[in-house]
């Protein structure tokens, strides 16, 4: 029934795809150019193998140095940059730690540390080598805090939105996007941001066509029209907007990298 | 001969499927008599024997059994039931080895036992070579001997038989002949046998009846059965023209 | 297919070398299951045999609510034990969530219908003239449900390794009440997520093999004691 | 438990309302399962007869082998699929990643094993005199296998409503070889764990419970045609 | 009678887990017999019998069957072995009608049929009312009946009967006896028939064979054996003293 040519396959991280943002954009790029788009929601890591193996025809994803790698490793042509949002410590309302009274990054993660070390509180990771979990870990690392094999420190391998859902039940500190937060706010109530606005703290997405030198079969074609679509003004504009109505504040920020 | 009411049946009817298998106005079984229920294929013999060991409900009537009544509603309590056993036309044996078929029922009484006696029992039926083998795996004789050492191992006040040795040579038939007339003679038990063998009703019923489409045509003593049969359809069955 | 072969030789090494972490998937996801699969059988099997032996109006319904809950979603049950056991559920107060009691819980609820609707078909597949025969011989109903259940001792056996491979290989509930956490809560099936959502194709395959070889052994174990029922039709 | 409540009545509106969107979800769990369905039990019923019927040596491995066979992590097999139909995989040049034909690949694979597994005891179940009966009378290989799935035909039916049961529930596998992709490869669990996931559990309920409703409706219409059989026991 | 050969059994043996329950060193029958096989139960008359049908293997031995011979790892063609069947002891009926049963054998080899035929046999056996009726549920000697018609039905060369009247009544005796005595005459058909009513084999059976212990003790024209018995273990079998 439908062209092959017609359909382009995008895989992307469960974040991109839980805000919704996805469902408002992709749409108005269907009706512009007649393409429509297939959106695969994996792992990040499940990501670049889809698009190692030719299986997606354009990555969204939020991984830079992973991003790089794919793209030197002759995977992708390039990676355009399209916009970025920023990561939010939470903890439990409570804040046991005391966290949100830190003055700067560093604190607020020896403060968590330090309670896990007391036994009165813990640390939810998502501990699935996604974007945000690659940040948390170099946060750690930052601040010299050995958190392997530490009895408070919860490695649960899941998606960012399962891992909300632990941390709130288990009243637990965790690092998180801000559109996941904003979006699943209501849904976990026994968590809140403890810290937030650090430069360390942003998250840029980019989005890579896969390369058609190394898989002849992917739509490159489409792809390259998908990303004029993205960094298009009106488009970065909207990707501004969006959130704005339903959470009080935006999502995303277009970005220039 | 006691003259204590064991059975007391009265209007019992049964029906399958709009298919009335059993009607019986009245029927009186008494202590020590060992009834020889003979009929056409397909009376209602087997049927009758359910309904007297209580695995069947009745559609209607009244059993009354051991001074008690019982309807299509109640059945006798489990020790009052436990007094009953059958030997069905097709013996069911459970996948274990013979001896732990024929002990099944004292097992489940929890009762302590004479092994000697069990023993004894399995001799006399020639099952000792097959003791530990697999019950299931048996010829049709020796299945049939099984059931039959099971029965009487739990010294049951009734027994019922369903052509019990349906299967058998001459040599065994006269064995469980003998077994069954002295159990009878031994325990003063009461003992319901269906047959189709006119000359093993002859040998060994104090009584005997025919059951004809579900209804009882005739009950009397043996000898009047046999030599002054009352009811046209008797005289049909016993000179072997009576079909269906 | 680099992957099965790369996969093959990573379980391989995996389980020669003992390693702590992968040895721990594997001693969470046994006692689990095992536990989940125990009770399971402690309530299905009698349950499902006197089903199977007993008419009353409406089990037509029962039957095919039952048969509905073998195909009841291992994720809507998760959903539903997590609600059960969350803070605000009516049972939070037990802080079972996150732990391998939820997961049990969750485990043995999806097992159940399994173990009992199998054993209940097997009952009923039992020649019908043992229980006329177990009542002319006295038994009483629990003794006829237990000697029908042995009489159907190769179906009732099915029905146990049905659940067990039903919740061996589960992921979705166990990931939801249990929280996949590394050395506490991680399974052999929440790990083969894991390593998939990371790109490690090879790494979940060897998980996967690992599974495997874990449900055959038990499999096999378990039919052993039945060898003479399964090859004894001569 | 408001999500219940409002599951409930989420899922009555969202039935009643005939969604395209929830509709075309709906279509496409039957449509997929369906067809993996069928495809299992053409080749899983005449295969498991044929076992339960059959002695050689080794046979008590290929039972275990079957058994293992039910629990298949569908994670695994979703995975062992995924490399099949990848770009790079021997079938990648298909293109049937992503549509509902690796969907039902996959799921005919899951089901398989349930369905022979079952099959099979069902058969080993039956009477062993109907097989030298039948054989006594005259019946091919064909016609014995054929008589005694319909002698053992509670059992069959049982097999297929299990593995009805396993597939129309499962989700790593769809989910993996799938995509979810909203309108084309999107089933109800699926869409329940991207509910759940973004924390709409009403909807994710809801979800559920028409899965369930569809599941009991398929299990009772399947059983109807059992009826007497099942209540037979008098 | 003709000379015709059907069956020669050499050497036959057959052992069940270390028991050697068939041992036969040779066994000749011929178009047109009628062999009665008596013997004491477990004797091994139904495991003969079913290596007859080949539906069972030999452990050692030849059987000769029309000509060909076949052994433990040969069976003959289905063609072939559609001219044999057997009435068993406890014979197996589906859970569908009794009709469907009857014309099991007829629908599988896709043969047309002369419906005429199939209601006259359904007729003589007294089935007629129960045409219709789910064979499960049938009583022990309407089951055997149907056994019987479905046997007859599709005009097998060789009967292997099995205690084909052990449930049934003294009226039904004779029609069965009746209907094979002359479907053997219509059809020049051979027939094998286990029993244990001596006077059955008396009135049926052309030959009479004894096992005993899975051997052959004597096998004899009719009159012969009843009246002139040779062999030790015949004579006690024919008193009714013979037990195992
Ligand atoms: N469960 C059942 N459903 C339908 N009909 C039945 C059922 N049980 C028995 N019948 C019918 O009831 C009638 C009486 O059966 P029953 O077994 O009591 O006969 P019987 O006198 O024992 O005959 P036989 O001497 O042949 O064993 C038969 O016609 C039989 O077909
Ligand atoms: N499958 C089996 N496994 C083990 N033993 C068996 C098997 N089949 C038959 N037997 C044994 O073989 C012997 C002969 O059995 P068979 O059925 O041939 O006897 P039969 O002469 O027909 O006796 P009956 O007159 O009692 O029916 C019996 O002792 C029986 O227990
Ligand atoms: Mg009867
Ligand atoms: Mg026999």
């Amino acid at each position: 029934s439908e062209d092959e040519t017609s359909v382009l396959t995008m895989a992307t991280t469960t974040s991109t795809e839980d805000s919704g943002l996805l469902d408002e954009l992709l749409p108005i790029f269907g009706d512009e150019t007649g393409y429509e788009v297939d959106v695969i929601t994996v792992g990040t890591g499940q990501a670049l193998e889809i698009g190692r193996s030719g299986d997606a025809d354009i990555l969204l994803v939020h991984a830079k140095e992973l991003e790089k790698e794919f793209v030197n490793d002759g995977y992708g042509t390039e990676r355009f940059p399209v916009m970025y949002n920023d990561f939010v410590i939470l903890g439990p309302t409570e804040d046991p730690a005391k966290v949100s009274e830190a003055n700067d990054l560093d604190e607020a993660m020896s403060l968590i540390y330090q309670i896990g070390k007391e036994g009165d509180s813990t640390f939810s990771s998502r501990g699935d080598k996604s974007g945000t979990h690659v940040k948390e870990t170099t946060l750690w690392e930052e601040f010299q805090l050995d958190i392997e094999g530490k009895e408070w420190y919860d490695s649960l391998g899941q998606g960012m939105g399962d891992t909300l859902i632990a941390a709130n039940e288990m009243r637990a500190y965790s690092i998180s996007d801000r559109g996941t937060f904003l979006s699943m706010e209501d849904s976990i109530e026994n968590l809140q941001i403890v810290f937030e606005d650090d430069d360390m703290l942003t998250n840029p997405y980019g989005i890579i066509p896969v390369n058609p030198d190394t898989h002849e079969n992917v739509n490159y074609e489409a792809a390259n029209e998908l990303v004029e679509f993205f960094v298009r003004d009106d488009i970065q504009q909207k990707i501004s907007e969006f959130g704005i109505e339903e959470y009080g504040q935006p999502l995303f920020f277009p970005n220039t990298d | 001969m006691t003259d204590k009411v064991i059975y007391n049946l009265q209007n019992i009817s049964k029906t399958y499927s709009d298919k009335t298998v059993l009607d019986i106005d009245s029927l009186t079984i008494r202590k020590g008599e060992i009834l020889g229920l003979v009929g056409p294929s397909g009376a209602g013999k087997s049927t009758l024997l359910r309904i007297l060991n209580f695995i069947e409900h009745t559609d209607s009537g009244e059993v009354h059994f051991l001074g008690k009544v019982y309807n299509k509603d109640s059945l006798p309590d489990l020790h009052t039931r436990r007094k009953v056993t059958t030997v069905f036309q097709r013996p069911y044996l459970m996948t274990s080895s013979v001896y732990q078929n024929i002990i099944y029922p004292l097992k489940i009484r929890k009762q302590n036992y004479d092994s000697q006696r069990v023993e004894k029992i399995i001799n006399k039926l020639g099952l000792t070579q097959l003791k530990n083998q697999r019950a299931d795996k048996l010829s049709g004789g020796e299945a049939q001997r099984v059931s039959l050492a099971r029965a009487l191992i739990f010294n049951p006040e009734v027994i019922l038989l369903d052509e019990p040795t349906s299967n058998l040579d001459p040599a065994n038939v006269k064995i469980i002949e003998d077994m069954i007339a002295d159990y009878r003679n031994e325990f003063n038990a009461t003992v319901v046998m269906v047959t189709h063998n006119v000359f093993q009703a002859k040998r060994l019923a104090t009584k005997v009846s025919l059951l004809y489409k579900g209804k009882i045509v005739e009950i009397n003593d043996k000898d009047e059965f046999f030599t002054n049969p009352k009811h046209k359809v008797t005289k049909q069955f016993l000179s072997g023209d009576l079909v269906y | 297919m680099d992957a099965f072969i790369s996969g093959l030789s990573e379980a391989i090494e995996l389980l020669i070398s003992f390693d702590p972490y992968v040895m721990n998937i594997i001693s969470v996801s046994m006692m689990v299951s095992g536990i989940a699969l125990l009770i399971a059988a402690i309530i299905g099997i009698p349950l499902g045999a006197f089903l199977g032996l007993t008419n009353f109006p409406g089990k037509h319904l029962v039957v095919a609510l039952l048969y509905t809950g073998m195909g009841f979603p291992p994720v809507v049950i998760g959903l539903f034990v997590f609600i059960l056991f969350s803070n605000v559920g009516p049972f939070g107060s037990l802080e079972w969530l996150y732990t391998t009691r939820a997961m049990i819980v969750a485990q043995s609820v999806i097992s159940f219908p399994l173990v009992a609707g199998f054993t209940m078909t097997a009952v009923m597949g039992v020649n019908q003239n043992l229980l006329l025969q177990l009542k002319a011989l006295g038994a009483t109903r629990r003794q006829i449900l237990w000697a029908t259940v042995k009489e159907a001792r190769l179906g009732v056996l099915v029905s146990v390794i049905a659940g067990f491979g039903a919740i061996i290989s589960e992921v979705g509930a166990v990931m939801m009440v249990g929280g996949n956490i590394a050395g506490k809560t991680r399974v052999l099936t929440t790990a083969i997520v894991l390593e998939t959502r990371q790109g490690n194709f090879g790494l979940a395959m060897s998980f996967g093999l690992i599974l495997l070889t874990i449900t055959f052994i038990v499999n096999f174990i378990m039919l052993h004691f039945q060898k003479r029922k399964l090859i004894g039709r001569d």
